[in-house]
């Protein structure tokens, strides 16, 4: 009985007072698609120093005259360092090719080029770029071992930046969530001081204050529920339709542009709770003042 | 505390059926700002009691009081034999429940049709719907708005919001019935209508406290009558008249 | 479209004296919702009508078709010779400076203390400073206020309420006075004192229509009265009583 | 007269009001730091990718033997050539130098060179980066040159990601515009609404729209103009505090985190504008359905 009064009374508040409504609803799905934006653009450069740090490999030049013993060693040996990853050994004919696929549209740049020109080599993955330089010395002058490269302070930059991206990105999200939080406060206090005289006279009629505020958190509840709705909407159509093509347009993006189906759901579910929470509990606060009659 | 003021009370035992007693009760909008001085009043179950005084002369205050809607500044005041200044915040709607109260600005909820005006007073306490779609509309017939169920007061003539502030103060047949100004928007012949339900009521022991200006009903009712004048009672006569200037 | 339903009518011919005239005048609030029916109204410059009636006859009504608060649905008003219907948007206003009207609810604006409220009244006809700073607090001295310049209308009685929205009604001195129970929430003495006043300013050849309920008003004072029932109107007597049955 | 009137009435109710005045004043700050947020992103990325533009170069490598004659005239050639803003001659020593300085970390990548080991080279700066595959097979293959190098095909996808990157900022910098003047003006539209009864009472006292419109708008334009003076105070207090500090800390965005005085002040002056016109224009229009009586 008590729910069925709170349930229609819901509807017909939101029925009475439409312009609130939508106004909450707007304000919600707008301060949501922000901190969406600002959630796809940390997954974004994610995915690319998550990208970046993945191609830095040391790579090992072998001497033309090494003998496949002492590559066959130096194998063994790297295979059992716990921060080496893989191991990958590139033939002089497979150095080529991929030097020739690299430079595909420019083919002045490999025409004189033959089997034997590049050396060959050992690829060396590691398990986080952060072992970059200790692996590399630890190599270095190996028999068979021409040469070692890696970005050497280079990494060493790229690290930095990335992880200063990844601080900004987490910084950015929070002040968002801080300023949808607050903006759809905003909206919702404004919204019951527009009717802070009805929660005046349920009080002096002999209401509870929580008879009187459930209805009104059931109100900011379905209204920020349908503009994280909204919001979740745009956000996953912008995955599906958007960034997709951006992808397919050009091509060095695409890792950046492509999420796991989980941390979408994961992103827009939190996008929805932030959004319902923050109606449930604004209005409630909001509340408080007026109903101190 | 309880005595702040009050050197002029005389006070009676306290008895079973004492239902509203004010004991020197004071009341300062803002300081220096006397709405109330010195007011000792008791009401017995059952009584039906006029208030009346010049405009400005504290009427509506009093009437504030007994539903806790304002505090006294001095004294005290018992409604049921309860001190209301030791009742707890979470009490209040429960005595307000039991207070009926016809506000002399009506105080309709903006966003409810008549019938869920008046049907208000029932939910807050909980009544089943069956109860409520069936005495409410009863209650509006004998306040002449059986037609209007289905109107938001923006689209009532002034009389009838005064009248759905009515139904929905006694809807719930509270122990106590406070009318502030209750035919004031009212002509005479609905006035004497409404006149004849608060007597019904008040039959049913229900005790009523009217505020009003209307000296053709209170003269004609001949109940206590109880006088204020800038905040102070200056007679309180059993069965008196509107008074004796006019 | 002017005779629409006005087959009862009788015309005078049009004078130069003629201030309020309503010529088969309907009102249906909605479909099937008639507030007022075949209403012909002619009220002369310096007239004092009362316009009496039970509760939800249109009085009201009546009151705001002339300051184009609603339109008619059927039928002409004209109001100082101008047919409402023809006076474009942006005249309105100019209209109301010239009708002060007393509503029922008093619609004080609540974010303006009493002097604001009634100078507000001033403010928008441009009078400078000057004379608002000396013609308001005379006016609310008129209505008994004098002390209570600086309040807010929350912090008034209801009696308080009243007298702030008449002393704005006729602070500019307009041309017709509407008065919608002004004394609805007043004292019999302070009544009096208003009704003096309302006398007062018509004698200065201001027009006044006057709604009410209370008959010993409109009993002493003899003047016209216009009765409505459902709607209609059922008598209009130049030296009227407030009515045969009460 | 009705000057001092319209003033007098904004004070009073921006003081009765106090309340909305704060909502409208923190969402339109906050707006308006989201949109300057974006703004400053947008700045950022132009720097960067400015900066990566501008490092796109063409080498001519020299072959060890060229003549000095032959440079001259290659350097003539290109001088006169209006793609080409600026040929610098690096000489072998300077190569070196150079080299080194890039790798000072990493002393043994350059132990063992010397003069002569890195050949110079003919240094071109195009005054646009889309020329650089033009320019360089023209003078491809020129006496003395040995070698002609630029990113190639990697070029071309820098200039898209670069424009891609642009494009970007730009839409979500129009679409946070719109988000702002969203956010701000249902946050009139509420504060208004709350005072319909008021706009109604003044009608029918008399009042001419002008007369009730004035105080309102002049209200919304101190709220946003407040706001947007604390939105821009935190910009302008984040770009003279945090951003020279990034800079310092990881000098490779010294350059991404430096604006001219010039454009930051563009920028916020654009944010007072934005503010200041969405609060008054959105005030009028926020109260026409409520000046219908
Ligand atoms: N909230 C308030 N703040 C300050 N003063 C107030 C407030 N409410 C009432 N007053 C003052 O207290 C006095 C008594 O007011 P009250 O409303 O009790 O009068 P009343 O007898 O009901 O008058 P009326 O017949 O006009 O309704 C008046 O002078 C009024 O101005
Ligand atoms: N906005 C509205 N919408 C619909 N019906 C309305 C509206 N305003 C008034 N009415 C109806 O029109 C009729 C006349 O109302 P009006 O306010 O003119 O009565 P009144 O004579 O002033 O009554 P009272 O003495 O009670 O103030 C009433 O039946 C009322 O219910
Ligand atoms: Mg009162
Ligand atoms: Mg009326």
């Amino acid at each position: 009985m008590r729910i069925r009064y709170f349930l229609a009374e819901t509807v017909n508040n939101l029925r009475r007072n439409a312009l609130m409504a939508i106004a909450a609803t707007s304000t919600v799905a707008i301060s949501l698609l922000l901190l969406g934006g600002v959630q796809i653009l940390g997954m974004i450069v994610g995915n690319i120093t998550d990208g970046w740090e993945a191609r830095i490999e040391i790579s090992g030049y072998l001497r033309s005259n090494a003998t496949s013993g002492e590559v066959r060693d130096l194998e063994a040996d790297l295979a059992q360092m716990p921060e080496v990853e893989e191991v990958i050994y590139v033939s002089e004919r497979q150095a080529l090719e991929e030097y020739r696929s690299d430079f595909e549209d420019d083919p002045a740049l490999y025409e004189g080029l033959r089997v034997g020109d590049l050396p060959a080599s050992l690829r060396i993955a590691l398990t986080d770029a952060r072992y970059t330089e200790e692996v590399a010395t630890r190599i270095e002058g190996a028999p068979g071992l021409d040469d070692v490269e890696f970005g050497g302070g280079l990494v060493r930059r790229l690290l930095q930046v990335n992880s200063l991206l990844r601080s900004i990105t987490f910084v950015l999200s929070v002040i968002l969530m801080v300023a949808a939080a607050a903006l759809i406060a905003n909206t919702i206090r404004l919204g019951i001081y527009a009717r802070r005289d009805e929660i005046g006279i349920m009080k002096l009629v002999g209401a509870t204050n929580w008879f009187i505020r459930i209805p009104f958190m059931l109100e900011g509840l379905v209204a920020a529920f349908a503009g994280a709705l909204i919001a979740v909407g745009i956000v996953a159509g912008a995955n599906a339709v958007l960034f997709s093509r951006i992808g397919d347009a050009v091509p060095i993006l695409s890792s950046a542009f492509s999420f796991s189906t989980e941390e979408m759901v994961t992103m827009l579910g939190a996008l929805i709770g932030v959004g319902a929470l923050v109606g449930l509990v604004g209005s409630a606060m909001a509340m408080r003042r007026f109903l101190e009659v | 505390m309880g005595l702040a003021g009050s050197g002029l009370c005389v006070y009676p035992a306290e008895g079973d059926r004492e239902m509203i007693k004010a004991v020197g009760v004071a009341k300062d909008y803002r300081v220096g700002l006397r709405a109330l001085n010195d007011v000792c009043i008791d009401i017995t179950k059952g009584e039906f009691v006029f208030i009346v005084g010049p405009s400005g002369s504290g009427k509506s205050t009093f009437l504030k009081l007994i539903t806790k809607e304002e505090d006294p500044s001095a004294g005290e005041i018992h409604v049921a034999g309860k001190n209301l200044a030791r009742l707890p915040r979470w009490r209040v709607p429960f005595l307000r429940r039991n207070v009926g109260c016809v506000f002399q600005d009506f105080k309709l909820l903006p966003n409810k049709t008549v019938f869920q005006n008046v049907a208000f007073g029932l939910q807050v306490i909980g009544k089943p719907k069956g109860v409520i779609s069936q005495q409410v509309p009863q209650i509006l017939e004998l306040v002449g708005l059986g037609e209007k169920l289905t109107r938001y007061p923006d689209e009532l003539s002034g009389g009838e919001q005064q009248r759905v502030s009515i139904a929905r103060a006694f809807v719930n047949r509270p122990l106590i019935l406070l009318a502030d100004e209750p035919t004031g928007n009212l002509d005479p012949a609905t006035s004497v209508g409404i006149m004849r339900l608060l007597d019904r009521i008040n039959r049913t022991s229900t005790t009523v406290v009217m505020a009003t200006h209307d000296h053709a009903i209170v003269d004609s009712m001949r109940r206590r009558v109880i006088e204020l004048e800038d905040g102070e009672v200056v007679r309180d006569q059993t069965r008196g008249i509107y008074g004796v200037g006019t």
